[in-house]
C-alpha cells in the first residue's frame, strides 16, 4: 500500500480544487495552476494526490509538470527572482545581470539560497521590453537593470 | 444591468454612452474638468504607473482639482513608461512620458492649473481608426 | 478507392490509407522506427516522431510539391498524390536523422541485450552508416532494475511505443514521457524505480521496445551457476505457451510445436528433471474450479455474501493490476496460486519430501513466456524460510539463448517426454497459454463436477477468439453460466468496471494481461508487431490440446494421485496451505501528516 | 509661446543640451524669458533628423538644429514670426519644406487598427468600449449577415493569420464551417511565446472586448458556441482584464444565450498556458488545453476537422481577432485598401532592442524596415551603427542593411530568409555578435523543443553544440558546412512549425554574416566583443600611467607591474596576464586613461 502523506489543510485544499474542476482529467493543468498558486511548488505528494483525485496516473501528472516550465517541484525562496532572458533583454545585457545575480547570491538558476531567502530563475519575456533588461523580485519588476544595480536591489530584501 | 436585446438597442446605447461621456466632460463645469488617462499595461505598471496614478489622485484632491482619472491600455510608448494622457477642456490631448511623482506634480500644478508646458511631451505618432 | 503513384508505381488504395501502408501494398519498403502496429489488437503507434520514414511528396492534393518531407506512417494518401520514397533528398534526410539518433545513443551493441533484434541497429546497417558525424552530449539516466525489467534509458529513442502500450493498451499508467527537448524521455513519475510505480511488470513495453532501452532481467547466469553446482538438484518446468514459440528463435515458422525438442534440449543443458508447468495447470483447475463451483453453489443456495464472479488469478501481471487498481475487490479473484507457484509449492514440498531432497538443495527453474513471472517468483508470500518456491524464471528468449550457447539446434533435437510425476498433463492445461484457455479448461472440469455428466462436446469454441472482451453463456445442464474473458489490461479494466458498477453479471471471468494471452507474453520471441505470429501460436496451442489423449484436468492420473497421496481434496486444508494465496492493496492511500 | 527641444537620447547625443542652453541664454539676453518657455521633451521619435526643435503653438518643426542656429530661430521665428525655411523638414518625396508636424510623412507611417482602442479606452469598462462602437460588428453579423456572408467578408478583406504563418483567416473559417457538428470550438491563441514580443498581451490588456467580440463573430460564422482563450499564465493582467471583459459581456447579454435576440449562443472560457513556446503551434495548444503535454501532432487532421476534444475547432491569434470587428463594420474593401498586394491591413510589432523608441507600433503592411527603425523607432540607441534586425523571433531570421528598404509583408520577409512571425522586431547594433545571436535563439529552441521528433530534439542540440564551439573559437570550416547541412535537414524533416523554422536564425546569419562566422572560426575573433573566449584585454603601455587601479579591481590577480615607464609618466605601466584574465571587464571600467582595450 502506497501512502501519500500530506497535512489536512493541504489535502482539503487540493481535493476542493479538483472538485471545483469537476474531477476531470482534462482539467489537470488548471488544477496544477491553482495548487502551485497556493503552495508555490508541486512536490511529489501533491502531484500524487492530484492524480488520485482526477483519476489519472501520477506519471501523466509528472509528465505535465516536467514539461511546462511554469511548474516547479522545488520550493521557491522567500523572494523569488526571475531574470527575463527575452531577446530584447538579452541584447541589452540581461546575461551580465544574471551572472552578477548568480555571483552575489552564490546559487545557480533553479536554486534557492541556503537561508531560503532568494531563489533564482529565468523566464522568457515578461512583456516589459521597453524597460529591458528586466528582473522580477516577487511581484515587483525592476527595469533597466545593470550588474551594478544588483547589489542595491538585493539590499532591499535583506 | 438589463441585457442588450438587439442591434438597435446597442446602437442607441452607444449614442447615449458617448453623449454621457461628452456631457460628463463638457457640461456643468467645463472649465475645471480634466481627464487623465494612465497607460496601465504590464510595462506601464512595471514602470510604476499604478503608484503614479495613486499619487496623482491624492495630489489632485489636495489641490482640489476635479479630474477624471481612467486607466487604459498600452499607448505604445514603452520606451517612455509610465505614460499618461492629459486632456484639458478645449484642448488637444497631450501625452507625457517618464512620469514619476515629481513630474506628475509638475503636470498638475503647471500644465493643468496654469497651462504651462512641462517636460516630457511625447508627440502622438500614429493615426487611429475609430 | 484513390489513385496514388509511389516511386512511379501506380496503385489504388482505399481512402484513409497511409503512404506507408500504400507503399507496403505496392511492395515498396520504407524503413520505420517509431511506427508500430499490432494489427487486430487495436494497437497502432504512430507519433510521427522519429522521422525515419519521411518521403518526398512531389505532387500533393493541390497539384504542387509539398514543402517539407512527410512521414509516410502518418500521412494519408490523397487522390493523384505522387510520392518518392527513396529520392536523394529523402535518403540524405533519413540518413542524417538516423545519424542524429545514433549520436544520442550508446554504441555498446557488443553487450546489448537487444543486439540482433534491435531495429535501430538494422536501420544503421540498412543505411550503411559507418560513422557518426555528430559528436555531442549524450543522455544519461540512472539504470533501473526491477525484478522483471531493466530500464536503460540512455538507449531510449523516444518512439513512445512503451508509453502508448503502458497507457492505452494496458492502462497501467506507469510510464509517461517526461521533461522536454533533449531531456525528454519516457519514465515513471519522478523518475522513480518501476517497483515503486504502478507498473504491473507485464513487460509489454519490453516486447515493443525497438532498442535495448527496455529489456528483461537476465537470469541465465544464475541458472547455469546452479546447474554447475554439484550440491544442487536443479529441476525445470515449462509453461504452455513456450512450446509453441521457442521454435521461432531457431528459424522455425511461427506456430511450430517443439514440446519434445525443448524437453530434450533442457536435459542437454543439465537440468536434473524436466517437468511441465501444465501439470500444475491441471492442479490449478482442480482448485480454482472447485472454488468457482463452491461459490456458485453457495450463491444459488441464497448466500448473498458470496463474491461473484470469480476472477482467474494465474496471470501475475493481472494480479498486480487488480492489487493496484481494484483494491476494493481483493476478495473477488480466486485465491488459487498461479500454475507456476503451485508447481513450486508442490516441488519444494511434496516432491522434495518424496525424493528426500532438502529444500535448500533443490533449485526450481521456470521457463515462462512472461516477465511478470520473474516478479511473481520474488513475492515474499512465496518464500519459506528465506527460500523461494521458484528460484529462477527464464523467459522463452533466455532459454533460446542458453540452448544456442550450448551449440544445440532445436531443429536437430529428438523429441523427448517430460519426467514423471510432475510432467504429466492434459489438453486443458495446454490451452492456459491462449486467451480464453484457462476458463475453457475450468469449464470442462466444472461442468462434469457440477452436472455429474460427461461433456457433450469438449471444445468450447465460443470461449475462443481474439476479441479483447468476449463473453458467453454456457449451459451447465439447465443452469446457464455467464463467462467473461478479457485480454490486454485495458479490456480487463473495462470489464471489471462494468462488473463493479453492476452493469453486467458474470459467474467467472478470465483475465490475461498480455494481448492474446501468454502466447503474446513479454518473454516470448519478439514479434516486431506481426500479430500473425500470435495467431499462429494460438492455433498451435489448440492443436496441441486436440492431440492430447486426456483433455480434462480432473482426468489427469498424476493429479488424481497427488490428491490421494497428499492433498486429500481440492480446496482442502493442505491445498489451502500450499496452493492458495492472498492479495495486497497496492493502491495509493492518503494519510494526514503533521505540518 | 513654447519652445520644445527634444531631450531624447539620440538628440541629446547631438547637442540638444547645448541648444536648450543657447535658447535660455539668448532669450534671457533679449528679455523674453517670461514670454517664451523652453521645454525639454521626451523623444519625438524622429531621431534620424535630430536634434528637433518644435515651436508651439504654431507647431513648427525644425530638424537637425545646430546650437548656432538658435539665435536665428529666435530672431526670425520668435521675434519676427518668420519661419526659418532651411531648418524645416524636407519632405523626401516632393522635396518641399514641411513646417507642420501633422503633415510630415513620419506621422503618417503608423496606423492603428488592431490597437485602435489600446490607450484610448478604459479596458475594464464595457461602456467605453460600446461608446467606441464595440460589439456593433457582432450585432451587424447577427442581424444583417448570414454566417457565410461573414466568412466571405473576412475572406475578401484579405486578412491573414497574425500568429506568423499568414494563412488567410476567412479561408480557415470556411474550412472549419464545412465540418458542421453539434460541438465546435473557437480558440484564441494568446500564448504569446516569442521572447521579445508583447503585441498580444498589449491588445488583451488594452482592448479585451475586441477579442471577445471577434471570437463571438467567428463562432457565429463557423457555427460554434464555445470559445476558449489559451492564455499565458505569465500574463496576469491580461487574464484579469479578459475575465472582466467576459463577465461584463455576459452581463450585457453580449455573451451567453440568445445574443441580441438572434438566437445565437456563445460563451468564452479561459485556459492557462504554463510556459511552453511550442504551445503556440495549434495542435500542441489544443493538447495543452486538453490537459496533456503540449506536443504537436501531425496535420492533417487539421483542427478544423479534429481539434479540441476531437471536435472541429478554429484557432486564431489575438491580433488576428482584433482586426475582425473593424473589418465587419468598415467593410472588407476598406481593409483590403490598406497594405501591400498580398498582405492586407496592418501589422503590430513589438519594437525592441538597441533602438531609441522601444515600443508597440502598428504599421500598414508594406512599410519598409527603414521607416520602422529610423522614423518610428527613432534610430539606433546611442547613435551606434545599425547591424541587423531580427523578425519572427526564434522562427525568424536576421536581416541586414541591404534589406532595410524591403517593404515588409509575409512574402518579402520569407524571401529575405526571415518571417513575419508574431511580430517581435529586435534591432541590433554593432555590439551584437551574430553567431552569438544565432546561439541565443537556438538555446531558446532547444529549451522549448517538446522533444517529440528526433530532428528537433537531437538536431537542434547538435547545432547548438557546434555554435557553442564556434563562439568559443574552437570551430572549424567543416563545422560551418555541417551547420548548413543539419539546418537543411531539420527544416525538411521536423514535425511541427517550431522545429521546421528553428534553423532560420542560424541560416539567415550564415547567409548575411558569413564573414563574421569565418572570423570566429579562422581568425578566432569576435568583432562585437561578445564572445569572451575570443577576447583579450590589453594595456597600452604608452597610455598607462601605472596608477594600479586596474590591478586593484581585478578579481583574478591577472594584472601586475612591468619594468617599463612610458615617456612622461612616473610609474611603470601595468600588464595583463591573459592566462589569468577572466575577461570580466572590471579593469576597463576602472581605467580613467583609456589605456585598456579589448582585442
Amino acid at each position: 500500500m502506497a501512502v501519500i502523506k500530506l497535512s489536512e489543510s493541504k489535502i482539503n485544499f487540493i481535493k476542493n480544487v479538483c472538485k471545483e474542476h469537476g474531477n476531470k482529467a482534462g482539467e489537470v493543468i488548471n488544477v496544477l495552476h491553482k495548487v502551485q498558486g497556493e503552495y508555490g511548488y508541486l512536490p511529489a505528494e501533491i502531484q500524487e494526490l492530484v492524480a488520485k483525485e482526477l483519476g489519472i496516473p501520477v506519471s501523466r501528472v509528472y509528465g505535465i509538470v516536467s514539461f511546462y516550465s511554469f511548474f516547479t517541484m522545488t520550493p521557491k525562496g522567500e523572494h523569488p527572482i526571475s531574470v527575463c532572458l527575452g531577446t530584447a533583454c538579452y541584447v541589452r545585457g540581461a546575461e551580465k545581470v544574471l551572472d552578477e545575480l548568480k555571483r552575489q547570491l552564490g546559487i545557480g538558476v533553479g536554486e534557492v539560497t541556503p537561508d531560503g531567502k532568494f531563489s533564482l530563475n529565468c523566464l522568457r519575456c515578461v512583456g516589459a521590453c521597453g524597460l529591458a533588461p528586466v528582473i522580477e523580485v516577487g511581484e515587483k519588476v525592476y527595469g533597466r537593470m545593470t550588474p551594478d544595480r544588483v547589489k542595491d536591489v538585493l539590499a532591499e530584501y535583506k | 444591468m438589463a441585457k442588450v436585446k438587439s442591434l438597435a438597442e446597442l446602437k442607441a446605447m452607444r449614442e447615449k454612452l458617448s453623449n454621457n461621456l461628452d456631457i460628463r466632460e463638457k457640461s456643468n463645469d467645463p472649465d475645471s474638468l480634466v481627464q487623465i488617462k494612465v497607460a496601465m499595461a504590464t510595462c506601464g505598471i512595471a514602470a510604476g504607473a499604478k503608484q503614479v496614478m495613486e499619487h496623482m489622485m491624492e495630489k489632485a484632491d489636495e489641490l482640489k482639482l476635479s479630474i477624471v482619472f481612467t486607466q487604459t491600455g498600452c499607448m505604445g510608448y514603452c520606451h517612455a513608461e509610465p505614460t499618461i494622457e492629459v486632456k484639458c477642456p478645449g484642448k488637444d490631448p497631450i501625452v507625457f512620458g517618464h512620469v514619476d511623482n515629481t513630474r506628475a506634480d509638475e503636470i498638475l500644478t503647471k500644465y493643468v492649473m496654469n497651462n504651462e508646458m512641462v517636460e516630457g511631451v511625447i508627440p502622438v505618432n500614429y493615426e487611429t481608426i475609430g | 478507392m484513390i489513385n496514388v503513384t509511389i516511386d512511379n508505381k501506380q496503385i489504388q488504395v482505399p481512402e484513409g490509407t497511409t503512404i506507408l501502408k500504400a507503399a507496403r501494398m505496392a511492395g515498396i519498403h520504407i524503413p520505420t522506427l517509431c511506427y508500430f502496429e499490432l494489427a487486430g489488437m487495436k494497437f497502432e503507434n504512430k507519433p510521427g516522431g522519429c522521422r525515419v520514414c519521411v518521403v518526398e511528396v512531389v505532387k500533393d492534393f493541390n497539384g504542387r510539391p509539398r514543402r517539407n518531407l512527410a512521414p509516410a506512417c502518418a500521412t494519408d494518401c490523397v487522390e493523384g498524390m505522387e510520392v518518392l520514397t527513396h529520392s536523394a533528398r529523402v535518403i540524405n534526410a533519413r540518413r542524417t536523422v538516423v545519424e542524429l539518433i545514433l549520436s544520442d545513443h550508446p554504441t555498446d551493441c557488443l553487450t546489448c541485450a537487444k543486439s540482433g533484434n534491435c531495429e535501430l541497429q538494422s536501420l544503421a546497417q540498412y543505411l550503411g552508416i559507418r560513422d557518426i558525424p555528430f559528436k555531442g552530449e549524450q543522455s544519461h539516466y540512472r539504470q533501473d532494475m526491477s525484478p522483471s525489467i531493466v530500464r536503460d534509458m540512455d538507449k531510449c529513442v523516444m518512439c513512445r511505443r512503451c508509453e502508448n502500450m503502458c497507457n492505452n493498451v494496458q492502462t497501467v499508467g506507469a510510464l509517461s514521457a517526461i521533461n522536454r527537448g533533449f531531456s525528454a524521455v519516457v519514465a515513471p513519475a519522478f523518475e522513480q524505480d518501476l517497483v515503486d510505480s504502478p507498473c504491473v511488470m507485464c513487460g509489454q513495453c519490453v516486447q515493443v521496445c525497438p532498442v535495448g532501452a527496455l529489456t528483461e532481467v537476465d537470469d541465465t547466469r544464475n541458472v547455469m551457476a546452479a546447474i554447475n553446482n554439484p550440491k544442487k538438484t536443479v529441476i525445470v518446468n515449462t509453461a504452455p505457451a513456450t512450446r509453441v514459440a521457442l521454435g521461432e528463435e531457431f528459424g522455425m515458422p511461427a506456430g511450430t510445436i517443439v514440446t519434445g525438442q525443448m524437453t530434450a534440449a533442457l536435459r542437454r543443458l543439465g537440468f536434473d528433471y524436466v517437468f511441465d508447468t501444465d501439470f500444475a495447470a491441471d492442479l490449478t483447475i482442480m482448485e480454482e474450479g472447485t472454488e468457482l463451483l463452491g461459490r456458485i453453489k453457495r450463491y444459488m443456495e441464497g448466500d448473498k455474501s458470496v463474491r461473484l464472479p470469480i476472477l482467474t488469478s494465474c496471470c501475475p501481471g493481472w494480479v498486480n493490476f487488480f492489487e493496484h487498481n481494484f483494491p476494493d475487490m481483493l476478495d473477488v479473484p480466486s485465491t488459487a496460486k498461479s500454475p507456476m507457484q503451485m508447481f513450486g509449492a508442490v516441488a519444494k514440498n511434496y516432491w522434495a519430501e518424496k525424493m528426500g531432497i532438502k529444500r535448500e538443495d533443490l533449485v526450481v527453474v521456470s521457463i515462462m513466456p512472461c516477465l511478470a513471472k520473474k516478479y511473481e517468483s520474488k513475492r515474499k508470500e512465496f518464500y519459506k524460510d528465506g527460500n523461494p518456491d521458484i528460484d529462477y524464471v527464464l523467459t522463452t528468449r533466455e532459454l533460446a539463448r542458453l540452448i544456442k550457447q550450448f551449440n544445440l539446434n532445436l531443429k536437430d533435437m529428438p523429441s523427448e517426454d517430460y519426467d514423471d510425476p510432475l510432467g504429466e498433463s492434459t489438453g486443458a492445461a495446454v490451452i492456459f497459454g491462449a486467451t480464453g484457455g484457462v476458463i475453457e479448461a475450468a469449464t470442462r472440469t466444472a461442468y462434469e463436477v457440477f452436472t455429474g455428466k460427461p461433456l457433450p462436446k469438449i471444445d468450447f469454441t465460443e470461449l475462443r477468439g481474439i476479441e479483447g472482451i468476449r463473453d458467453a453463456w454456457v449451459d451447465f445442464d439447465g443452469t446457464p453460466i455467464h463467462i467473461g474473458i478479457a485480454h490486454g489490461l485495458s479490456n480487463a479494466r473495462k470489464l471489471l468496471e462494468r462488473v463493479r458498477e453492476g452493469k453486467e453479471q458474470f459467474h467467472a471471468i478470465e483475465v490475461m494481461a498480455c494481448p492474446g494471452g501468454c502466447v503474446g507474453g513479454a518473454g516470448q520471441p519478439y514479434h516486431h508487431g506481426n500479430s500473425e505470429i500470435i495467431k499462429k501460436r494460438t492455433e498451435a496451442i489448440y492443436r496441441e490440446d486436440a492431440g492430447k489423449p486426456i483433455r480434462k484436468s480432473h482426468e489427469n492420473p498424476s493429479i488424481k494421485k497427488i490428491y490421494e497421496e497428499y492433498f486429500g481434496e481440492p480446496c482442502g486444508h493442505k491445498s489451502h496451505e500450499l496452493l492458495h494465496t492472498h492479495y495486497f492493496d497496492k493502491s495509493e492511500h492518503v494519510e494526514i501528516s503533521e505540518d | 509661446m513654447h519652445v520644445l527641444v527634444c531631450g531624447g537620447t539620440g538628440c541629446q547625443a547631438s547637442a540638444s543640451a547645448q541648444i536648450i542652453e543657447n535658447f535660455q541664454r539668448i532669450l534671457a539676453e533679449k528679455g523674453l524669458q517670461d514670454e517664451v518657455q523652453v521645454v525639454r521633451t521626451g523623444c519625438f521619435g524622429f531621431c534620424e533628423k535630430g536634434p528637433i526643435v518644435k515651436i508651439m503653438p504654431d507647431n513648427t518643426f525644425y530638424t537637425q538644429v545646430k546650437p548656432e542656429d538658435v539665435e536665428k530661430i529666435i530672431n526670425e521665428h520668435i521675434i519676427k514670426g518668420r519661419k526659418v525655411t532651411d531648418l524645416l523638414y524636407l519632405d523626401p518625396e516632393n522635396k518641399e519644406h514641411v513646417s507642420d508636424s501633422k503633415h510630415m510623412g513620419f506621422y503618417r507611417k503608423q496606423l492603428r487598427i488592431a490597437l485602435r482602442n489600446c490607450g484610448f479606452i478604459n479596458p475594464e469598462n464595457i461602456d467605453e468600449c460600446i461608446s467606441r462602437g464595440g460589439y456593433e460588428a457582432l450585432g451587424k453579423c447577427l442581424t444583417e449577415m448570414t454566417p457565410q456572408q461573414v466568412i466571405d467578408e473576412v475572406t475578401k478583406s484579405g486578412l491573414r493569420g497574425r500568429g506568423g504563418a499568414g494563412f488567410p483567416t476567412g479561408v480557415k473559417w470556411g474550412l472549419c464551417a464545412k465540418n458542421k457538428c453539434d460541438e465546435m470550438y473557437v480558440i484564441c491563441n494568446a500564448d504569446e511565446g516569442d521572447p521579445g514580443a508583447f503585441m498580444d498581451r498589449s491588445i488583451m490588456e488594452g482592448d479585451p472586448h475586441s477579442i471577445v467580440e471577434a471570437m463571438a463573430i467567428c463562432g457565429y460564422a463557423i457555427g460554434a458556441s464555445h470559445g476558449l482563450v489559451y492564455i499565458r499564465a505569465e500574463y496576469p493582467l491580461a487574464i484579469h482584464r479578459l475575465q472582466i471583459a467576459i463577465a461584463q459581456a455576459r452581463e450585457y447579454g453580449l455573451l451567453g444565450d440568445d445574443i441580441l435576440g438572434s438566437g445565437f449562443n456563445f460563451d468564452i472560457e479561459l485556459r492557462y498556458g504554463a510556459g511552453a513556446f511550442v504551445c503556440g503551434e495549434e495542435t500542441a495548444l489544443i493538447h495543452s488545453m486538453e490537459g496533456k503535454r503540449g506536443e504537436p501532432t501531425l496535420k492533417p487532421p487539421f483542427p478544423a476537422v479534429s481539434g479540441y476534444m476531437a471536435k472541429p475547432s478554429n484557432v486564431n491569434n489575438v491580433e488576428t481577432f482584433a482586426n475582425v470587428p473593424i473589418i465587419i463594420t468598415k467593410g472588407a474593401d476598406w481593409f483590403a485598401s490598406i497594405g501591400s498586394e498580398k498582405s492586407k491591413g496592418t501589422k503590430v510589432f513589438a519594437l525592441a532592442g538597441q533602438i531609441n523608441n522601444v515600443g508597440l507600433i502598428e504599421v500598414p503592411m508594406g512599410t519598409t524596415l527603414r521607416d520602422i527603425i529610423y522614423e518610428i523607432g527613432g534610430g539606433i540607441k546611442g547613435g551606434r551603427q545599425f547591424k541587423a534586425v531580427q523578425t519572427g523571433g526564434p522562427s525568424g531570421g536576421c536581416l541586414t542593411e541591404k534589406h532595410l528598404d524591403t517593404a515588409i509583408d509575409y512574402e518579402s520577409l520569407a524571401a529575405a530568409g526571415s518571417m513575419m512571425g508574431s511580430g517581435g522586431m529586435v534591432v541590433m547594433d554593432e555590439t551584437s555578435c551574430m553567431p552569438a545571436i544565432a546561439k541565443f535563439y537556438l538555446e531558446f529552441t532547444c529549451e522549448e523543443s517538446c522533444g517529440k521528433c528526433s530532428p528537433c530534439r537531437i538536431g537542434n542540440k547538435r547545432m547548438l553544440e557546434i555554435l557553442t564551439k564556434i563562439t568559443r573559437g574552437e570551430g572549424t570550416m567543416d563545422d560551418l558546412q555541417e551547420l548548413r547541412n543539419l539546418a537543411a535537414v531539420i527544416k525538411d524533416t521536423a514535425l511541427c512549425g517550431l522545429g521546421q523554422t528553428s534553423p532560420n536564425p542560424v541560416l539567415s546569419t550564415l547567409d548575411n554574416f558569413w564573414d563574421e562566422y569565418v572570423e570566429h572560426v579562422v581568425d578566432k575573433k569576435c568583432r562585437a566583443g561578445v564572445c569572451k573566449k575570443l577576447m583579450s584585454y590589453e594595456i597600452d603601455k604608452e597610455k598607462c600611467i601605472g596608477c594600479g587601479k586596474c590591478a586593484k579591481n581585478c578579481p583574478g590577480d591577472a594584472i601586475s607591474k612591468t619594468d617599463y615607464i612610458a615617456p612622461g609618466h612616473k610609474l611603470p605601466s601595468m600588464v595583463i596576464d591573459s592566462t589569468k584574465c577572466i575577461k570580466c571587464g572590471a579593469c576597463i571600467a576602472g581605467c580613467k586613461f583609456g589605456a585598456i582595450s579589448v582585442k
